[in-house]
């Protein structure tokens, strides 16, 4: 649900949602359709598969300036490529555990279940991470050791 | 048992392999790699506890490989690379000749009296996988003192934003060298993706953001990989302490999936197999 | 790059919350961005005609369009661009209608995410590059899955059509749940006199290739091309041998072991038998749970009276691959037994209605059964405890069906129907019977439907009673009957002879498991899902997997038909191309760079990727490398998040791409 | 086992031999009852049809005094208490506004919600089964009519526990203790509750219905775990019998008066003899 009234200069957080386009992405269609309202400060990006999500993806995000990620893909077992959200949820156990001893808070990083069935359920689990990146305010730490430096690639 | 300079030396005189990776001494209490290629070059064939380096990163070279069956002095902890690299068709085992012996650990460095880190609990002084047996030679060493889990208290202590600072601290050290990666036996890519420049995947110059993504990259491409020899570390001129994330994520690998990379050549790889168990109380 | 942007008000859909111009008008400041304009409906002619203007007059090199979802128009929209000469893959979508104006109420919060969203989108298409479609053969040969009279009608229209049809079917023999029935509403003609019919024209059909006693075990490929493999279960009898005289059933000494499935466990079958007299195909099965010989060796009776020499109980199942280029999935439903219920279980409660406990409280199922003609009472009501004509008859709708608390949300949809219909039946046999049904409502929406209901009140007198039932207790040889009447507000006791209990309608047990075989998604009851409730009802969102019938959700037999003869259409239009044109996201190795180490082979869904040897100038083998086949490949990019050196890459999807989306935050 | 213990009115008047029982059967079992001090009305009958919030309070200040206590559990015999202190604990946990409300009534925040449960839930739960079976002496045989009356497993979803209109959790106990639980139809009707004194009319066809389905389906006793149904059933048999020249007399026992007959407690220990209907065991 939307918030309440924003005060000026009130943090917002950037986050992005790496989706996968049969499950989640058509979820977040379903949401649209239901007119069920959230909060805007999601970006989707659209892959075909969780199993097409490099974890170095989610690295690049925070790199960009990202304040939270989303991960989101088909439930176990109704995976559009068969196996492609089970390949990719082992790459997630271990990165997950390294971002974690690492620092970076795992209230930045979550990680879905979000079938095309469930617009509401997406909304929810963007209007949680929203909230949490919310509270937890701007990622400070990349903030950090990215002012200096202005890559182009 | 056969004394191994004899049995290399009948090895190469007999043809039954071209050459055969091991080391030998250099200077006191110190050993590097040697090839021996002629059967006269035999003699200067050693294993002992000062043979430190991991050798199996050489069998990943073409020119080692390409050029008929390779010999190669291993103790049981290089033997798990050769494992993992026959597991990710890097070698045949057949190409291969293994000659190993009951491991009596490794001075943690030039004349040091206790183990190397890697030996600490070590479950493979007895081969797992050889074709010939020889003896190690070498006096006891002792107990060193359990850095990892020193270590790992200290950053379980601290919340997730002095993590962060820790870490980040520790590889803006980092000077891009990519030693590390050289010495690692699992770094064989043909290009890593360090090098890609379209799209650009690790920014090449040494930077705090650039070192830290080149680190978190390079221990997650090993994770379930990654045998713990810790040649990474001892090539790392910035002395960064890269065991520590790598057997971080060992240890996750074998809490989570039962997983230790190079203990046998039969089972799927970690990455690349997956259990429709797998954990998923992480995932809303 | 020359890029252009199309930004559509969709009506007043996005406009309302997304203030449009100003969206193009900020886009149209964004690198490589030439041309950016606003219109009311994108998508119309006019819409696309000034997409494919622009395109000429300011020598456009790529698009984006803001719109609606690019599961609905992205294809539209491609072809526009393509229509004006550029390659349609480089048009890209921008969701800002289901993703952003139809979900943020601020107009200022939904112009800047539009505008962030084309920024996402207009980088990704800067590193477009023109792809060309896939065509694959299609293979024109169909298999249905389930003979019931969805996959009947179905198969028939195909062969029809001219092209071959495999009908698998997991019991003995075709006909499914219809050929249980008694008489069908609301014309009331006999369900078998239609049917049987039909499963003739099945088994004699040229075309028709009929898998009876066979299930789907493993499904590969995809769209035009699939290769299915069947377990033809082992009957011990050679169906080629067979004549299905009925020797061996008749002469068979285990008469009372084992339950007719057909006749809802009301009678007993042999251990040799066939489901029920019209079976198609006409070759018994034999039980061997129950057949002595498979206990002990002792008995071979059928194997002495056959004539043919037909019984083999050395059969062993078989696995047969059969390839087709479409799959009909009619797997039907199944009645909820109350009776039977197991742990996991969805449905927790009615054990207060006494079935299984009380002979004479059965389903509809099973007084489907005792209705019928060819029914163990031969269509005369007696009720299974005495056989004693029963007096006084309760029918309960909505048993499981529409109860939250206690089993299914949804509504069964044929209950009120048939409850209506089995009153009538009753009454037409009994005169001096009386019939109560109770329900919640009556939905009889179809054409003769009320007035079916209202025969069945109006003339054939049916008392309905608009309440639950609470419980029912035996008292004096009666079955008491306690519910309210919610009408006349008042608790009501009934004194009957016989119960009827309409139980929900459910996907059949294995459902899921057959979903994920086949993969197509279902629903939480375990319904197969439609691509659009609306406008493709009877496809999956699987390419080439078509849904009909009950396993969809509760359907009647018209609708089951309908569905049935849509699905065969769906699958005549595949066949009536000669190749199928497919996206051309796929992977592709960068053969340079490729390290040979495999990991994409191993986590390929399709085992698409193949080991290619390079060879060195002499002719020798020097390394290897991946390949990918790009007929299998179907996108997933599996491979390519796996790949350690990024030496395999997604087309559509290159990193390149997501990097470029990812930076634009 | 301690477990916090809640008698309510009944238990001390008209069922003082539930109380008696249940405490001694609490005592053979293991089990230490805490009661709340300073209880007081759960909020039934006059209180929860004339006034929601008065009811609610009446609850939560119980619920607040045995969280102060560090209760974490409430044993509550009485099925209206049950009732009534569940639905109130389950409103205060999903209604936040509603536990703020009450809470500014009670001048004092409840920290945290204690559960409620009923005595078939204890002797359900604590490995009771077990003890009762070994102990076990009496009641061999005994054709047994559970009855749960209205409040004891409604309304369904509140507590799962049992299935709120074909319950058997009763009947598994019984079983335990030997005797044999009969088939019935009357088990959760209704026995007249709080008409009890007002409409004695209303409660004598009520009960009636119910014994004499028991009786019928050739039951020796009747038991239930509620006193007010035990007042009906066993005070009024005598205006039945009044009304119903046919009606025989069956005696109608507490579940912890069952129980601990089969542990071998006597029927004085237990408070048997207070009842109006006399019951003569088989074996005890």
């Amino acid at each position: 649900m939307q918030t309440e009234k924003k005060t000026v200069n009130q943090f917002e957080p950037k986050v992005i949602a790496f989706v996968c386009n049969w499950c989640t992405y058509t979820g977040a269609d379903l949401a649209g359709t239901s007119r069920i309202k959230y909060q805007p400060n999601v970006k989707l990006i659209k892959l075909p598969c969780t199993g097409r999500i490099d974890p170095v993806f989610i690295i690049k995000a925070f790199e960009k300036g990202a304040d939270g990620v989303l991960v989101s893909g088909c439930h176990p077992g109704d995976c559009h490529y068969n196996a492609g959200n089970y390949h990719a949820r082992r790459r997630w156990i271990m990165f997950r555990k390294m971002l974690e001893t690492m620092g970076i808070d795992s209230n930045r990083l979550h990680f879905s279940w979000v079938s095309a069935s469930e617009g509401k359920k997406f909304t929810e689990v963007v209007n949680d991470l929203i909230n949490k990146v919310r509270a937890a305010g701007p990622f400070k730490s990349y903030e950090k050791i990215n002012k200096e430096y202005v890559i182009n690639d | 048992m056969t004394e191994l300079k004899n049995l290399v030396k009948s090895l190469l005189e007999e043809g039954k392999v071209t050459k055969v990776i091991g080391y030998r001494m250099y200077g006191e209490n110190n050993t590097k790699p040697y090839i021996a290629v002629t059967p006269n070059d035999a003699e200067e064939m050693v294993l002992n506890t000062d043979c430190r380096n991991n050798l199996s990163v050489y069998l990943t070279k073409k020119e080692i490989i390409n050029g008929g069956k390779t010999g190669i002095v291993a103790k049981g902890c290089d033997i798990r690379n050769i494992i993992a690299l026959i597991q990710e068709n890097r070698i045949k085992e057949e190409d291969i000749l293994i000659i190993s012996a009951e491991c009596k650990g490794v001075g943690a460095e030039k004349g040091s009296a206790v183990y190397a880190n890697k030996c600490v609990n070590c479950s493979v002084k007895t081969p797992h996988l050889y074709h010939e047996l020889v003896e190690m030679k070498g006096s006891e060493l002792s107990q060193p003192k359990d850095k990892y889990t020193e270590a790992k208290e200290k950053v379980l202590a601290m919340n997730s934003g002095e993590r962060f600072e820790y870490f980040s601290n520790m590889f803006s050290e980092c000077i891009k060298c990519y030693a590390c990666r050289q010495a690692c036996p699992m770094c064989y890519c043909e290009q890593c993706i360090a090098d890609m420049s379209i799209p650009r995947w690790i920014e090449s110059s040494a930077t705090d953001r650039g070192n830290l993504s080149w680190n978190m990259i390079r221990a997650f491409h090993l994770s379930g990989r990654c045998t713990g020899c810790n040649e990474c570390e001892r090539a790392c001129p910035a002395e960064i302490p890269l065991s520590f994330i790598n057997k971080l994520m060992y240890d996750t690998a074998k809490e989570e999936f039962n997983y230790e990379s190079g203990m046998n050549k039969e089972t799927p790889t970690l990455i690349g197999s997956y259990n429709t168990k797998d954990n998923d109380n992480f995932i809303q | 790059m020359k890029v252009g942007v199309f930004i559509c008000h969709c009506g007043e859909n996005i406009g309302r919350t997304v203030d449009c111009p100003k969206v193009a008008e900020a886009a149209g400041k964004l690198p490589g961005v030439v041309h950016s304009v606003d219109y009311k409906y994108m998508c119309s002619d006019p819409g696309q005609n000034l997409i494919k203007q622009a395109i000429k007059e300011k020598e456009l090199d790529a698009v984006v369009v803001g719109s609606c979802s690019p599961h609905m128009h992205e294809k539209t929209f491609r072809k526009a661009v393509e229509g004006a000469g550029i390659n349609p893959f480089l048009c890209e979508i921008a969701n800002i209608r289901e993703h952003c104006s139809w979900v943020h109420e601020n107009k200022d919060e939904g112009t800047d995410k539009s505008i962030d969203l084309i920024r996402y989108a207009v980088e990704k298409v800067k590193r477009n590059e023109p792809l060309t479609t896939i065509r694959v053969p299609i293979t024109k040969r169909a298999m249905v899955i389930g003979g019931g009279i969805s996959g009947i009608q179905a198969s028939l229209d195909i062969a029809n059509a001219g092209y071959e049809v495999v009908l698998v079917e997991k019991e003995p023999s075709i006909g499914g749940h219809m050929s249980q029935l008694s008489e069908t509403f609301p014309t009331l003609d006999c369900s078998q006199c239609i049917l049987t019919p039909r499963m003739v024209e099945v088994y004699q059909h040229p075309k028709i290739k009929l898998m009876s006693f066979s299930e789907v075990e493993k499904v590969e490929g995809f769209i035009g091309n699939f290769k299915v493999t069947v377990r033809k279960k082992a009957r011990f009898v050679d169906d080629e041998k067979c004549t299905g005289c009925g020797d061996c059933i008749q002469n068979c000494p285990i008469k009372k072991k084992a339950l007719s499935e057909f006749d809802e466990n009301l009678t007993t079958r042999t251990a040799i038998y066939v489901p029920f007299p019209q079976a198609v195909p006409n070759i018994p099965v034999i039980d061997s749970e129950i057949c002595t010989y498979f206990k002990n060796g002792k008995c071979s009776m059928c194997v002495k009276v056959c004539g043919r020499g037909a019984i083999d109980f050395e059969q062993k199942d078989k696995l047969i691959e059969e390839e087709v280029g479409a799959i009909i999935v009619a797997t039907g439903f199944k009645l909820y037994s109350i009776e039977k219920k197991p742990e996991d279980s969805p449905i927790k409660g009615y054990g207060e209605y006494g079935y299984g406990k009380y002979k004479d409280v059965i389903d509809g199922l099973q007084f489907e059964r005792i209705a019928s003609a060819s029914g163990p009472t031969e269509g005369e009501f007696l009720r299974p405890s005495d056989n004693t004509v029963p007096k006084k008859i309760v029918f309960i709708q909505c048993v499981g069906s529409r109860d939250e608390a206690k089993g299914f949300s949804y509504c069964s949809k044929i209950c009120c129907m048939y409850t209506a219909k089995h009153a009538m039946l009753y009454k037409h046999k009994v005169h001096d019977g009386e019939a109560y049904v109770f329900y919640m409502d009556i939905r009889a929406g179809g054409k003769m439907y009320e007035e079916f209901v209202r025969r069945a009140i109006e003339e054939d007198d049916v008392k309905y009673i608009r309440g639950r039932v609470s419980k029912i207790y035996e008292e004096n040889g009666k079955y008491m009957v306690k519910g309210e009447d919610t009408i006349a507000g008042v608790p009501v006791t009934i004194d009957a002879d016989m119960v009827v209990l309409a139980t929900a309608m459910i996907p059949q047990p294995e459902s899921k498991k057959l979903a994920q075989t086949i993969g197509i998604p279902y629903d939480s009851y375990g319904f197969f899902n439609e691509v659009h409730p609306k406008l493709r009802p009877v496809e999956s969102s699987t390419g080439g997997v078509f849904l009909a019938g009950a396993c969809q959700s509760p359907r009647d037999i018209p609708e089951s038909v309908s569905m049935a003869s849509a699905a065969a259409s769906k699958a005549l239009v595949l066949f009536g191309s000669d190749f199928l044109e497919r996206e051309p996201i796929v992977a592709k190795v960068n053969e340079n760079i490729c390290a040979g180490c495999f990991y994409c082979k191993k986590v390929c869904p399709y085992n698409a990727i193949e080991i290619k040897e390079i060879p060195s100038k002499n002719g020798k083998p020097v390394r290897v490398v991946a390949y990918v086949n790009e007929g299998l490949c179907q996108g997933c990019g599996t491979c390519n998040a796996t790949c350690p050196s990024k030496s395999v890459e997604l087309t559509g999807y290159t990193d390149a791409q997501i990097f470029a989306e990812i930076s634009a935050i | 086992m301690k477990i916090g213990y809640y008698p309510g009115c009944s238990l001390t008047g008209t069922a003082k031999e539930y109380d008696k029982s249940v405490r001694k059967t609490a005592e053979v079992l293991g089990i230490e009852l805490i009661e709340i001090d300073d209880w007081n009305c759960c909020g039934a009958t006059s209180a929860h049809i004339t006034s929601h919030r008065l009811a609610l309070s009446l609850s939560a200040r119980n619920l607040l005094l045995a969280s102060k206590q560090g209760l974490k559990e409430i044993l509550a015999p009485c099925a209206a208490c049950y009732s009534r202190l569940s639905l109130s604990a389950e409103e205060l946990i999903k209604k936040p506004d509603a536990k703020k409300e009450i809470e500014e009534l009670l001048g004092e925040e409840i920290l945290e919600i204690p559960k409620i449960i009923n005595l078939v839930q204890l002797y359900q739960r604590v490995g009771a089964e077990k003890m009762i079976e070994k102990k076990g002496t009496g009641n061999a045989k005994l054709k047994t009519a559970c009855y749960y009356g209205c409040l004891l497993v409604r309304p369904s979803g509140l507590n799962s526990f049992d299935d709120s209109e074909e319950p058997q959790s009763m009947e598994k106990i019984v079983t335990i203790c030997g005797a044999e639980p009969i088939d019935w139809n009357y088990k959760t009707e209704c026995c007249g509750a709080a008409h009890s004194i007002a409409r004695k009319d209303i409660v004598v066809d009520l009960s009636h219905k119910i014994l004499t389905d028991a009786k019928t389906r050739k039951a020796d006793i009747v038991i239930t775990a509620c006193p007010m149904c035990h007042t009906n059933l066993d005070m009024r048999q005598k205006d039945i019998k009044k009304k119903f020249d046919k009606h025989e007399k069956i005696p109608v026992l507490y579940l912890s008066e069952f129980v601990g007959l089969s542990m071998g407690l006597t029927k004085e220990e237990l408070g048997i003899d207070l009842h109006f209907v006399p019951f003569e065991s088989k074996t005890v």
